[in-house]
């Protein structure tokens, strides 16, 4: 059962933002916020700080302020107020250590889930608030070690994790070879110019989790897609960038990913189960780029699997037995409405499901994503404590019979093996297409 | 009286509406030259349809999680908000001036529903300052400026009440009624009292990206 | 590029048939044609890890574990990435190279096709290999991969200094430069990204970030004075020899030479910058507003849009005209002339002129039939597949390569006869 | 016991006052507002005799004044006529101010004008 996260909240030092503290005048911070207020940001900042009533109504929204017994520092508003409202009416004239506060609550006390803006009666978006900071934040160098590390993979070899050029296509000629033991003629297509789909995932896939694009394979080949993967650089979605506020890496990444797919002549690119990547394509990264839209399609994972199954491409050989509940996550719910299909997605390949509450756009964050769970260790700990209430949820689930919890996201899905474990909860967590893999029909296997 | 009255109601007013008028206008304006300037993709996203949509749903007492959330507060709030509007607007004897100063009548509500909606307001000021008090929520984001602004909204209505039913000094108290009411109004467009003006704005934006790209709600 | 005259350019249509080769092998991946659509080649499964190459119908003599990234070089040999072993190695026509890899991939071909260059690793060694021959020096990473137009000279971006893990101080003092044919830029950068050679393939520039923050370009490792926000890949004028780059100043982008901007113009992105053959003009993609994209022809942007993308900016050979694919709710089309084409596909390949300039064709799909579109006419004809068509050097003739009912067709047309 | 003696007293004098101040027609006090369907506010203070000895007002006409074709008629009075027999309650078509417009015109109007006299609505719906 969720236990109470009580404990009075350590200082925890982090190398990142120590590295950027040190040596950093109050002058040049000044000269900093005042970039970020004054020049690049505009009229939400300016509207949303002037129309705040303060009126914390937001509170109930976040989940670290319920996890931590409504303590009042938390609310979202509550940390706009500990960052920009201070940085504002001191005209930027604050102190290091106020700094080093404000790096810590906008990277590691919100992940950006937007639930709170779902809950301000005036729609203020907190989420664009907290990236402002984290802005300012990047522009001073106090990144947190961990996630600034990722926004260094990003700009140096163009994904997450630091993958090597060579080892993206050795990694996926290796699945393919694995797959073949079990499918002859499977093949995952590398360069195939003019193929419907670009199939794009995440930088931890070939590094930790190649077997998900062992999955993927399967699923594409049984479906028979004409689909394709690039050899090149682009083939990772992800974008911490956009986290640590480096806007610039981020529009490079992107225009990167995009422009493979381009390349590559495809119709469209299916993401893997990923979420943040999806707010990246669709709302942050493709914007700094001037692109109103994504420019090439691009669907999730879970809008893919969901025509698959409709249309009849895969076929369920035996639903899933186990009773299994589902994560709604913040990007591809709050963020692309895929909420309704995830659940038919899942009541297509299993035989019961259990609905968390609140659920849908209502959900409460894994409190892995927005960037918290790539601040990394010294961290992880603040972010267990500060999602009891997530523990809490899926708890009264497991309760009601869930025994697997589906979480369409990476950052969800660690992030909820962290809470999983923390909390001991004893759920078994999946992606969809874990369960699709072993559910569906394989001709030919 | 005559002169004091007669300036209050004169050239005081005249500066009061144009400083309203002209603040929500210049307000609107630098807004739009900003978004113009420095985030032109707002325009692009903008949604009439979401954006009114979003903005009834939140318009509707109960028609939100959250507003259901806080069944107190939503009833409070609307009623105060309600009556603040209502209550100076449909006033008889406002209507009246506005009628005899430039023949522009309306229709307007019975003195004794005026005077219940003033209560109702000044009752939602006083849930509002204890709300701001007794929630540690609230309370943490509270600075001096949320209790003068409460103050400023609330003058008009207590000095108009106190007025009306001359409890004591009535002559000062319409002239303090009367210069409330016209610093409030000129505090709207410069204070965080212009969501007045914003909110709707804001509201419409986060309800055109929830509908128009997100393809979600926001309530 | 190889003598484009000595092709067969007799009106005339040969078939070669392709759906047939599937009897004979396990499987047989998707098929390239060679520049002068006299042969088609695909990878091939003979049996369990074993691949080859099939031409026209004639496999390969060699037997590989594995084999991809099958591609003609423009001079019509064709290579292919091939794996025996465990080890890796280029394959161009059925000939491999000497030297064994850990991995080598990233095919380049020289303009005229004569070189062909691969990014390789060796023992987790990296260094370009031109030709089977690998750099002397070898980094412990690498990436953008670069090879001179001459196809003399190869480049890439190379680690020059170890960093720990997550050692976030070391990365951002810089750890990165690029290498000339293994010879490495004076100066270290925090990022080196997208090389671009000179016409003589002596002059290396990239786009670098100085700290976390300052981009600019570097010109044979050093940096131009002025930094920016942000910079995307220069190119060299190729006959000032200046570098030109997007740059980004307060927001918004223009194209600058040599470190001062040119374009007085500013937009909301730019990229893409290419010199017309002729050396007069520059043209670049640019957004003029948000969310709407167009072309700029020194400066001056068109004032046709499209809301979507535009890709595959091309000047016509006489430096007269010029040409991007375009796409628009949800279509591509053409962009030629300040004008956008009526017909649109759900794809596109990248437009080609004719030498004179007079005639622009290009290949659309939709729902997996392609057409040929000239001049905005869409020729009566559809495929199966359908590859980028060649105009003959007088411009008379127009060579077409498609597979229709699974059979390839060298088709050569008359040109006048296209569009009567 | 003292507080209950202290508000009866209070309350028989209030009725006390009220009914000697209905009573006593000849001393107008009050501009009579029970033509009013639903009266909002209470009569407006006016002591007829001694309003018009402060004010010199000598001509009946000056209030009790007669318009005919929408023209004021300068030699007739109205006196005998209460104001709403012409005035009626609402607006109507033939151009007559409502009966509310009219004793507002006539008394305030004048007030203003003359800069004297009660002009704040209070001043003369004076709460008992």
């Amino acid at each position: 059962m969720a236990q109470s996260a009580k404990s009075e909240a350590k200082q925890i030092v982090d190398p990142g933002i120590e590295k950027g503290a040190a040596g950093l005048t109050e002058e040049r911070i000044q000269a900093v916020i005042h970039r970020v207020l004054k020049g690049e940001s505009g009229a939400r900042l300016k509207v949303y700080v002037d129309t705040c009533v303060h009126c914390g109504l937001c509170s109930d929204a976040c989940h670290y302020y319920l996890s931590h017994d409504k303590d009042p520092r938390y609310s979202p508003v509550a940390k706009v107020k500990q960052t920009l409202w201070e940085m504002i009416r001191r005209d930027g004239r604050v102190s290091v250590d106020f700094m080093r506060r404000a790096a810590e609550i906008a990277h590691t006390e919100c992940n950006l889930c937007k639930r709170c803006a779902m809950y301000c009666p005036f729609g203020i978006d907190i989420a664009y608030l907290m990236l402002v900071v984290r802005r300012i934040v990047h522009l001073l160098g106090m990144t947190p070690q961990y996630i600034q590390d990722t926004a260094h993979s990003h700009a140096a070899v163009s994904n997450q994790m630091w993958v090597k050029p060579d080892e993206w296509p050795d990694t996926l000629q290796w699945q393919e070879e694995e797959a073949r033991g079990e499918i002859p003629t499977l093949r995952i297509p590398l360069e195939k110019e003019g193929a419907d789909i670009m199939y794009s995932v995440i930088g931890p896939e070939p590094k930790f989790q190649a077997q998900l694009i062992y999955q993927a394979a399967m699923i594409m080949d049984m479906a028979g897609v004409n689909w394709t993967m690039p050899a090149t650089a682009g083939w990772d979605n992800s974008d911490m960038a956009m986290y640590t506020g480096d806007n610039e890496v981020m529009g490079r990444i992107k225009r990167e990913h995009f422009e493979t797919a381009a390349r590559l002549r495809v119709r469209r690119i299916v993401m893997g189960e990923c979420g943040h990547a999806f707010r990246s394509v669709y709302d942050v990264g493709n914007r700094w780029l001037g692109w109103r839209i994504p420019p090439i399609p691009i669907i999730h994972a879970i809008e893919f699997y969901h025509e698959l199954l409709t249309s009849g491409k895969i076929r369920v050989a035996k639903k899933f037995q186990t009773p299994v509940t589902i994560h709604d996550p913040c990007n591809v719910v709050r963020g692309a409405g895929l909420h309704h299909m995830a659940r038919e997605v899942a009541h297509a390949i299993c035989e019961e499901v259990v609905e968390m509450y609140p659920n849908c756009e209502h959900n409460y964050c894994c409190c892995a994503g927005g960037g918290v769970i790539n601040c990394g260790p010294p961290w992880k700990n603040k972010r267990i404590e500060g999602n009891r209430v997530k523990a809490d949820q899926l708890a009264d689930a497991k309760i009601r019979g869930a025994k697997v919890l589906i979480a369409p996201c990476h950052n969800c899905h660690s992030g909820l093996e962290d809470i999983n474990h923390a909390y001991e909860l004893g759920l078994d967590i999946k992606f969809f297409g874990d369960i699709i893999y072993e559910v569906m029909e394989k001709p030919g296997a | 009286m005559h002169p004091i009255y007669g300036w209050v109601t004169g050239p005081l007013t005249w500066i009061a509406f144009v400083l309203f008028f002209g603040g929500l206008l210049y307000r609107l304006a630098q807004l739009l030259v900003l978004i113009r300037r420095k985030e032109p993709f707002i325009f692009s996203y903008m949604s009439f349809k979401y954006g009114l949509r979003s903005i009834l749903h939140w318009l509707l007492p109960f028609g939100t999680v959250n507003w259901r959330l806080h069944p107190v507060m939503t009833i409070v709030t609307f009623a105060f908000h309600i009556c603040l509007l209502a209550a100076p607007i449909f006033l008889m004897a406002h209507a009246l001036l506005f009628e005899e100063a430039w023949g522009l009548g309306w229709p307007s509500l019975p003195d004794v529903v005026a005077d219940g909606m003033t209560m109702v307001v000044m009752a939602g000021a006083v849930f509002f300052l204890v709300r701001r008090i007794v929630r540690p929520e609230v309370r943490f984001v509270t600075s001096t400026s949320d209790y003068l602004l409460l103050a400023l909204v609330a003058a008009p209505f207590v000095t108009g009440f106190i007025a009306y039913h001359q409890l004591f000094a009535y002559r000062w108290m319409l002239v303090a009624h009367i210069v409330s009411g016209q610093v409030l109004l000129v505090a709207i467009p410069f204070t965080r009292l212009v969501h007045m003006l914003f909110a709707p704005l804001t509201r419409a934006y986060m309800g055109s990206e929830f509908g128009g790209v997100r393809h979600a709600v926001d309530w | 590029m190889a003598d484009v005259s000595r092709w067969d350019w007799e009106i005339g249509t040969k078939t070669i048939p392709f759906d047939a080769w599937k009897a004979d092998f396990a499987w047989v991946e998707e098929p390239y044609i060679s520049p002068d659509g006299e042969r088609i080649a695909a990878v091939v499964n003979i049996d369990e890890a074993q691949f080859s190459v099939c031409v026209n119908g004639q496999p390969w003599d060699g037997i590989f574990d594995k084999a991809w990234y099958l591609r003609f070089s423009p001079d019509g040999r064709l290579s292919v990435l091939v794996s025996e072993d465990g080890e890796w190695t280029v394959a161009v026509d059925g000939e491999t190279w000497p030297d064994r890899y850990g991995y080598v991939w990233n095919t380049l071909f020289s303009a005229d096709g004569a070189h062909i260059a691969a990014a390789a690793q060796q023992d987790m060694a990296y260094a370009m290999a031109l030709d089977g021959v690998m750099w002397e020096n070898r980094f412990s990473n690498m990436t953008h991969f670069a090879l001179s137009p001459d196809g003399r000279h190869t480049a890439a971006t190379v680690q020059v200094k170890e960093i720990g893990e997550a050692d976030i101080a070391r990365f951002q003092a810089g750890c990165y430069s690029a290498a000339l044919d293994g010879e490495v830029w004076d100066n270290a950068f925090t990022n080196v990204w997208h090389l671009a050679f000179s016409a003589d393939g002596t002059r290396l520039a990239a786009e670098v970030r100085q700290g976390l923050y300052d981009y600019t370009i570097a010109v044979d490792g050093r940096p131009w004075e002025r930094s920016f926000s942000s910079v995307w890949q220069p190119i060299f004028h190729p006959a000032s020899g200046a570098v030109i780059a997007p740059v980004r100043l307060d927001g918004q982008w223009t194209l600058a030479a040599d470190g001062a901007p040119i374009w007085p113009q500013r937009f909301v992105q730019a990229w893409h910058q290419q010199v017309s053959p002729d050396g007069r003009r520059l043209a670049a993609i640019v957004s003029p507003r948000y969310g709407y994209w167009t072309l700029a022809l020194d400066g001056e942007s068109w004032r046709t849009t499209v809301n979507e993308m535009i890709m595959d900016l091309r000047f016509s050979p006489d430096s007269r005209r010029v040409a991007a694919t375009a796409k628009h709710d949800g279509r591509w089309t053409l962009m030629v002339d300040d004008g956008l084409w009526r017909q649109g596909f759900d794809q596109v390949r990248a437009p080609v002129f004719s030498p004179d300039g007079r005639l622009v064709a290009m290949v659309g799909e939709t729902e997996g039939r392609f057409a040929l579109v000239v001049n905005d006419h869409r020729m009566p004809q559809s495929y199966q597949a359908l590859w980028q068509p060649v105009f003959s050097p007088d411009g008379t003739r127009m060579l077409v390569r498609g597979i229709e009912k699974g059979t390839y067709r060298r088709q050569v047309l008359a040109v006048d006869q296209l569009l009567a | 016991m003292k507080p209950f003696v202290t508000v009866l007293l209070a309350v028989a004098c209030g009725v006390l006052w009220s009914t000697t101040t209905l009573l006593a027609q000849e001393d107008m006090r009050t501009v009579p507002n029970d033509v009013f369907m639903a009266p909002q506010r209470p009569p407006a203070v006016f002591v007829h005799d001694e309003h018009n000895t402060a004010a010199g007002i000598d001509e009946c006409n000056r209030c009790h004044h007669v318009y005919r074709d929408g023209q004021l008629v300068e030699d007739e009075s109205s006196e005998d006529y209460r104001c709403s027999d012409c005035h009626a309650e609402t607006d109507t078509d033939d151009g007559m101010p409502a009966l509310m417009d009219a004793f507002h015109g006539n008394c305030k109007q004048c007030h203003l004008e003359k800069g004297k006299g009660p002009i704040m609505c209070g001043e003369c719906h004076q709460r008992p």
